[in-house]
């Protein structure tokens, strides 16, 4: 007797740039027959209107493609402008666009923490459910979204499509009182953030060891976030206008996300490939913390993802706070820009992992061509590919009820562009 | 009986800022939940799209036949109905597909553009199904989202103000950067909700809020033509991340043939 | 109330719903009274001005005060239930609590009529400012002459307040005109626009005229009021404007030099006559 | 008016030091984000020594010249106004008890008292109306009183008129005349300084001052002559009530809509202007609501909308409302025009709308 048990877990709602997706998941004879993990957001074609667009329009412009990591994409663009123009910054825009990303950081990082990752490990629909139980863990991490938010409005003005950020450097500089006051703020925040880290490694998580390929920016000193080459946990190391000769997109029938591949096979990018590949960048109050911990990175159990998100929000507590000491207000926000023709690369460390730019510009400084690689579509071969492995783990004759809840978690921790999307996974099952 | 206004939170073509308003105004949503629950909010973790509500927030712009069936459901399900964000109120800057060869961009974007589904236009909520109310801003911000809220727990219409981006601009003491420096401020035209964040880091306003009411555009554009702005960059001005709203477009459009004519 | 407006001039106070009457569809009376028994007794205002009426959490909006001055317990205000503030305080009951303030503005010529034969002309859906009048000249019948009650509406079915009209016009001394631009079927009033009442209305020379409706139909009845020997001095309009503050600060009720706040909202039609009608002020 | 004696341009910061001695925040111009504005000072140093303008209608330009004077500059965007009239403020809390019950407060913020340093005649002029407007009135404004009530008023002769400047049209400068505690007349050397109040005088006695040399007055008084020569704008005249109501239809209103960008910044930026709206902001938790004004202006659709309608629909009509009312409407409201030639509105216009150019266009041929 041959059983048909067909799981359709639908997500009709994905928030995420390349948008809504579901998971076809078809389970027969104990095998997995079907697993398809679909993006079938109608394409914003961004790459196409930005065509023709002036480079100073880029920075507002890509910060529409995500509200969640807006700072990202302005800092790629940025990057690419600058490489071309051959524009210098200098040290305090240098500065001060890393303190910007550290606010993204936080509060996409504390948003994924406590508002879409902790209910799963904690066993709740929301949030919102947790509120009672969970009183100071929520209200803590909520304290930490804020002060994320709060950095980026220092240089942004606001913290989703923030307004701040022009090629060059900044529109203006924050006055040196709200600067030392938010600092204060930060500073005060360290002891949530090392405690926010003990709990995330405290939390259930399931085991799993998987092997992996890890791709993230290497930076000579810091750990990486708007600058430095492209590394894997295999030996690549190339700088960011290489890309495209080792990292290929391909369509898949079922989304209208392109997979990326790394020399044909799937990778991870996002906060546990940094961690895996740059822990040594990381400030000693984090290793400590992690040492604490017991945690070793590198790491091959996918879960400990959420382990290096807590950690990376005190990576960027302690970065903030060092590159906002003794802050002045400078003569000058913004390097000029003399526009030139060619093409000119981008690469930074989006919250969910590496953000890949490339613009073909025109003499008068307008994009003749774009190509945008968000860190979602690197993930979704690695996503498919986890998806696989946990589930058969997890024992494929398991209720359907307790697939879609491995399901949904696993694609949750890849934080795909807001996985909150996949609480809305719903199982249908077809039995002939 | 749960006198709670009951909320639903839906996505349709966005980029997902806009509903992180409610996330981000942390503390604030948690103090708000003893009279308001939400029925349906997928970031957050709440699953019920067709569950009847009070009050519906729908972010984002119309653009596949799937889409147009879900908003009359929306519609259908909730009393009040609430268009958040540049993508609901004016189909969002992904409406400049509007304007183009939607099929040759398709297919320069996709090796196989058949199999992509998508209308060839990018609409706002309102050309679709009645809309009680509609928030502009791109992104819509917490306090407007709260207070929107807050006016349906007690039954009212929101106030929404509808001046211009001067006002606030002026309000908040900054200095007019169109007169002071010669940019190319579109706060004359836009509507005010965002606090005038742009004059304020001493940039020119790029009008993300959408137009405001008795907008000239035509006048601020022949100002920007006196500060040295070339017919393409004035049309680049207008048609941007409110692309479609009516206005804006008419005056984009009027400036981008001049600009044509020229070439 | 007086000292305390010097001070704080704006402050509400509470006061709580003692009755809602439901008076049409969309009109409806709240009774109210201040918590603060010695703030009600002390409270003085006269026919014609307002309070400011505030739904908590929503706004305030000027309401005139429609009851008796001499009833010392109840403040009637009778409101179209329109907008925000004033939908929001439609859905209050007996019980509920408002923000009161007041009273401000100039009332109507009572003193001035003493005596006189009173014309009242309202044009639109009911114009509570005039009931005001209304029920202060038949409870003090023998102070005042001939009382003439014009009312004009777009459409038959515009009209409310059918019953009172009919309670009214059996006083003695008391003349009810019904108009519609539009009838209906069982309309028993006068097809056309309030002028069209004129002929059959007794009014008389030296009468006092008091008006309230729309500007335009103001204006033509200033007009043939003119023609038909009706002293300018003699009319008397209650005038509508945007307002906040109601204490002559905030600029949104001007016309012309006028704040209607302050200087109104009845004025002498003399005041008026320049910009009534211009549309724009 | 006979001075009081002279101060050292090196003794400016005693000025300051003895305006903090007796109690005062000092406010004073300084260079910020391209134009002179009004801002806390601690520093006489701080002031915009060498700064020049360059004001034409839309245009507001700054140069440093290396000059040694401090106060070599016409008004920038905003004068004593936002000072006074906060451009926000609460006026009201609200809160509801759980039975429904309802309390209100009307805080008054104190302020403290504040000096302001650097204010010119113009602005001394709009002072006076404002007085009139915010606390002459049946009820007085207990927010815009509070202000009033501890200013001390340091006032410099303006020698320096922009090109969008006509004081002398209106009657109102350049020579600081009244309504001072100080006056200071600017020269190479220092400043003639010239009692105004009782509290002008006991304060120049705190101050290291010698007598005035004749050469320094004669020296201030020429500076006035020639700002009152420099100014090209003027008025038709100072009461324009007939021409102005007398042409209401006037072909000009439409010419004028079809520029004006009806966005508010000339009321914004005139020192008289006064219109305000108020609004309802509720606590989260729904516990307390507060009721707050800020700055509104003729030229929005919620000045003039009742239900259902708005009265002054189109441009046409909120630029007529603008101009009848404060070059006529004042005179009845408050016995003058409501103008004072500062000519902010000219210059801070995004457009360049001039209002002397337009009140001559619409008064044209009218006595
Ligand atoms: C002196 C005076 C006396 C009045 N007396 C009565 C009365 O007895 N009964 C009655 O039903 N109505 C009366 N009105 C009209 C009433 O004030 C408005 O209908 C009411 O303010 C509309 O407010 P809303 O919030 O419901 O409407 P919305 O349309 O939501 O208006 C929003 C805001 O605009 C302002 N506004 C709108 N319309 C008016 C208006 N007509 N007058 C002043 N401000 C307005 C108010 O600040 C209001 O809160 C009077 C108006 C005035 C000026
Ligand atoms: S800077 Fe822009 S928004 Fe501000 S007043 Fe000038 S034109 Fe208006
Ligand atoms: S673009 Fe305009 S509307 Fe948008 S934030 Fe900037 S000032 Fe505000
Ligand atoms: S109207 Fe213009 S010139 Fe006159 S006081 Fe106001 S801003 Fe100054």
């Amino acid at each position: 007797m041959t059983t048909t048990r067909e799981v359709r877990l639908c997500v009709p709602i994905l928030a995420r740039v390349e948008g809504e997706g579901a998971l076809d998941l078809v389970v027969q004879d104990g095998r997995i027959e079907t697993l398809r993990l679909r993006i079938f957001e109608p394409p914003r074609m961004f790459e196409k209107f930005l065509e023709g667009r002036e480079y100073s329009e880029l920075p507002d412009l890509v910060a529409r493609i995500c509200g969640i990591c807006p700072v990202a994409y302005q800092m790629s663009a940025v990057q690419a402008i600058e490489g071309l123009f051959g524009i210098d910054p200098g040290p305090w825009v240098r500065a001060m666009r890393r303190v910007f990303y550290c606010g993204e950081w936080i509060q996409s990082h504390a948003l994924h923490i406590h508002w879409l990752a902790a209910p799963d490990f904690l066993g709740y629909e929301s949030a919102v459910g947790m509120a009672q139980a969970h009183a100071g863990v929520l209200q803590r991490g909520l304290a930490l979204q804020g002060l994320g938010n709060a950095i980026i409005k220092l240089l942004g003005a606001r913290s989703v499509h923030p307004v701040g950020a022009r090629a060059g450097g900044f529109y203006a500089a924050p006055p040196a009182e709200e600067v030392a006051a938010l600092r204060a703020r930060l500073v005060a925040a360290l002891p949530d953030a090392e405690a926010l880290i003990a709990w995330a490694a405290s939390l259930p998580l399931p085991a799993s060891d998987q092997d992996f390929i890890s791709v993230s920016l290497r930076h000579p000193l810091d750990y990486p976030m708007n600058e430095g080459r492209i590394v894997a946990s295999h030996g690549l190391d190339i700088p960011v206008s290489e890309y495209e000769t080792h990292f290929a997109e391909r369509q898949v029938a079922y989304s209208t996300a392109l997979f990326a591949d790394l020399h044909g096979r799937p990778y991870l990018v996002g906060p546990l490939a940094r961690m895996n590949l740059n822990a040594d960048r990381l400030h000693p109050p984090v290793r400590a913390a992690l040492a604490r911990t017991g945690i070793v990175f590198p790491s091959r159990n996918m879960f400990h993802s959420v382990v290096a998100r807590a950690a990376e929000i005190h990576q960027a507590l302690l970065e903030a706070i060092g590159l906002l000491a003794g802050y002045r207000r400078p003569a000058e926000t913004a390097a000029a820009a003399v526009p030139r023709s060619g093409t000119g690369f981008g690469a930074t460390e989006a919250p969910r992992g590496l953000l890949w730019h490339r613009y073909e510009f025109d003499d008068e400084g307008c994009v003749r061509r774009a190509r945008i690689v968000p860190p979602t579509s690197q993930n979704q071969g690695r996503m498919e590919e986890d998806l696989r492995g946990a589930l058969e783990a997890l024992g494929l004759d398991k209720e359907e009820e307790a697939l879609r809840r491995r399901a949904e978690m696993v694609i949750r921790n890849y934080d795909p562009c807001i996985s909150c999307a996949t609480h809305f996974l719903r199982v249908r099952v077809a039995r002939p | 009986m749960d006198t709670r206004l009951r909320v639903a939170v839906h996505k349709f073509s966005s980029c997902d800022g806009c509903q992180l308003a409610f996330l981000n105004s942390g503390a604030d949503l948690l103090r708000l939940m003893p009279r308001v629950e939400f029925v349906h909010f997928a970031e957050a973790g709440f699953i019920a799209p067709d569950a009847p509500v009070d009050v519906a927030f729908v972010e984002g712009s119309i653009s596949t036949p799937q889409d147009v069936e879900r908003i009359e459901r929306v519609r259908a399900n909730s009393r009040y109905l609430v268009a958040i964000g540049a993508c609901a109120t004016a189909g969002g800057l992904q409406a400049l597909r509007n304007d183009a060869d939607a099929a040759a961009w398709m297919a320069a974007v996709y090796p196989r553009p058949a199999e992509i589904g998508a209308l060839p236009v990018s609409s706002a909520i309102a050309s679709h199904v009645p809309v009680d109310e509609e928030v502009w801003g791109c992104p819509v911000n917490e306090w407007q989202l709260l207070h929107v809220l807050q006016a349906r727990i007690f039954g009212v219409r929101p106030a929404i103000e509808n001046d211009k981006v001067c006002l606030e601009c002026k309000r908040r003491q900054a200095v007019c950067v169109l007169v002071a420096q010669g940019a190319p401020c579109m706060g004359p035209v836009t509507h005010t909700g965002c606090g005038a964040l742009c004059p304020r880091v001493r940039r020119a306003c790029y009008a993300c809020y959408g137009p405001a009411e008795n907008p000239n555009a035509q006048a601020l554009a022949a100002r920007f033509a006196q500060l040295g702005l070339a017919p393409a960059a004035i049309a680049r001005r207008f048609l941007s991340i409110n692309n479609a709203a009516p206005v804006f477009h008419e005056a984009g459009i009027v400036w981008r043939e001049r600009h044509d004519d020229h070439a | 109330m007086r000292g305390d407006a010097m001070t704080e001039p704006q402050l509400l106070h509470e006061a709580v719903v003692i009755e809602r009457i439901q008076e049409s569809p969309v009109i409806f009376t709240l009774r109210l009274s201040f918590t603060d028994p010695e703030l009600q007794a002390g409270y003085r205002f006269e026919p014609g001005q307002f309070n400011m009426v505030g739904l908590y959490g929503v706004g305030q909006s000027p309401i005139s005060i429609v009851s008796d001055p001499q009833d010392e317990r109840l403040l009637d205000h009778t409101i179209r239930g329109l907008g925000r503030v004033t939908l929001g305080l439609s859905r209050l009951a007996a019980g509920d609590r408002v923000g009161l303030r007041g009273p401000y503005g100039r009332g109507w010529p009572l003193a001035q009529a003493q005596g006189r034969d009173i014309v009242l002309i309202t044009g639109g859906l009911g114009c509570a400012p005039a009931v005001s009048v209304i029920r202060y000249v038949l409870r003090r019948r023998e102070r005042f002459g001939y009382l003439t009650i014009l009312q004009g509406v777009k459409h038959a079915d515009d009209l409310i307040w059918r019953r009172q009209y009919a309670q009214w016009s059996a006083f003695p001394d008391v003349h009810v005109g019904l108009a519609a631009d539009v009838g209906a079927p069982g309309w028993f009033g006068v097809v056309g626009p309030v002028t069209a009442l004129f002929d059959q209305a007794p009014i008389r020379a030296g009468s006092l005229v008091m008006m309230c409706g729309p500007e335009i139909m103001m204006r033509v009845v200033a007009a043939e009021l003119v023609r038909r020997g009706i002293d300018e001095n003699d009319m008397w309009l209650s005038m509508e404007r945007n307002m906040h503050c109601a204490t002559g600060l905030c600029g949104h009720c001007q016309i012309g030099p006028h704040f209607v706040c302050r200087d109104g909202p009845v004025f002498r039609y003399p005041e008026l006559k320049a910009l009534l009608g211009e549309r724009g002020f | 008016m006979a001075a009081t004696g002279f101060l050292l341009r090196s003794h400016l910061q005693d000025l300051l030091d003895a305006l903090v001695a007796v109690g005062y925040r000092c406010v004073g111009p300084q260079v910020r984000d391209g134009a002179v504005c009004y801002d806390t000072l601690r520093e006489a140093a701080d002031l915009p020594w060498g700064w020049r303008d360059a004001q034409n209608p839309g245009t507001y330009r700054l140069r440093q010249t290396g000059g040694a004077y401090a106060f070599a500059w016409a008004n920038g965007p905003q004068g004593l106004k936002p000072l006074l009239f906060a451009p926000r403020e609460l006026l009201q809390t609200s809160i509801r008890a759980p039975d429904g019950g309802l309390r209100f407060a009307a805080p008054v913020a104190s302020v403290g008292a504040m000096a302001v340093v650097g204010v010119r005649a113009c602005d001394l002029a709009a002072l006076r109306l404002l007085d009139q407007h915010f606390i002459g009135g049946f009820v007085p404004d207990p927010h815009y009183a509070a202000r009033r009530a501890d200013l001390f008023l340091i006032a410099v002769h303006c020698s320096h008129p922009a090109a969008t400047c006509f004081c002398v049209s209106t009657g109102d400068g350049p020579r600081a005349e009244q309504g001072f505690d100080l006056a200071l007349g600017e020269t190479e050397a220092g400043f003639v300084v010239f009692a105004g109040s009782a509290a002008g005088a006991g304060l120049a006695e705190r101050l290291p001052l010698r007598p005035a040399q004749a050469a320094e007055e004669a020296f201030v008084d020429a500076a006035l002559a020639d700002a009152v020569k420099a100014q090209t704008r003027s008025l038709p005249s100072r009461d324009l009530r007939a021409g102005l109501f007398g042409n209401l239809r006037h072909p000009r209103w439409e010419a004028v809509a079809s520029r004006c960008l009806s966005c508010g910044n000339c009321t914004a930026v005139c020192p008289t202007c006064f219109c305000h709206g108020e609004g309802e902001e509720v606590a989260a938790d729904g516990a307390s609501s507060a009721r707050y004004r800020q700055w509104d202006s003729c030229f929005t659709q919620e000045h003039s909308a009742i239900h259902g309608m708005v009265i002054r629909a189109d441009t046409r009509q909120r630029y007529r409302q603008w101009l009848t009312h404060k070059l006529g409407s004042w005179h009845g409201q408050y016995g003058r025009s409501g103008c004072v030639g500062c000519g902010r509105c000219i210059t801070w216009c995004p457009v360049g709308i001039d209002i002397t150019e337009e009140a001559a266009a619409v008064c044209a041929g009218t006595p």
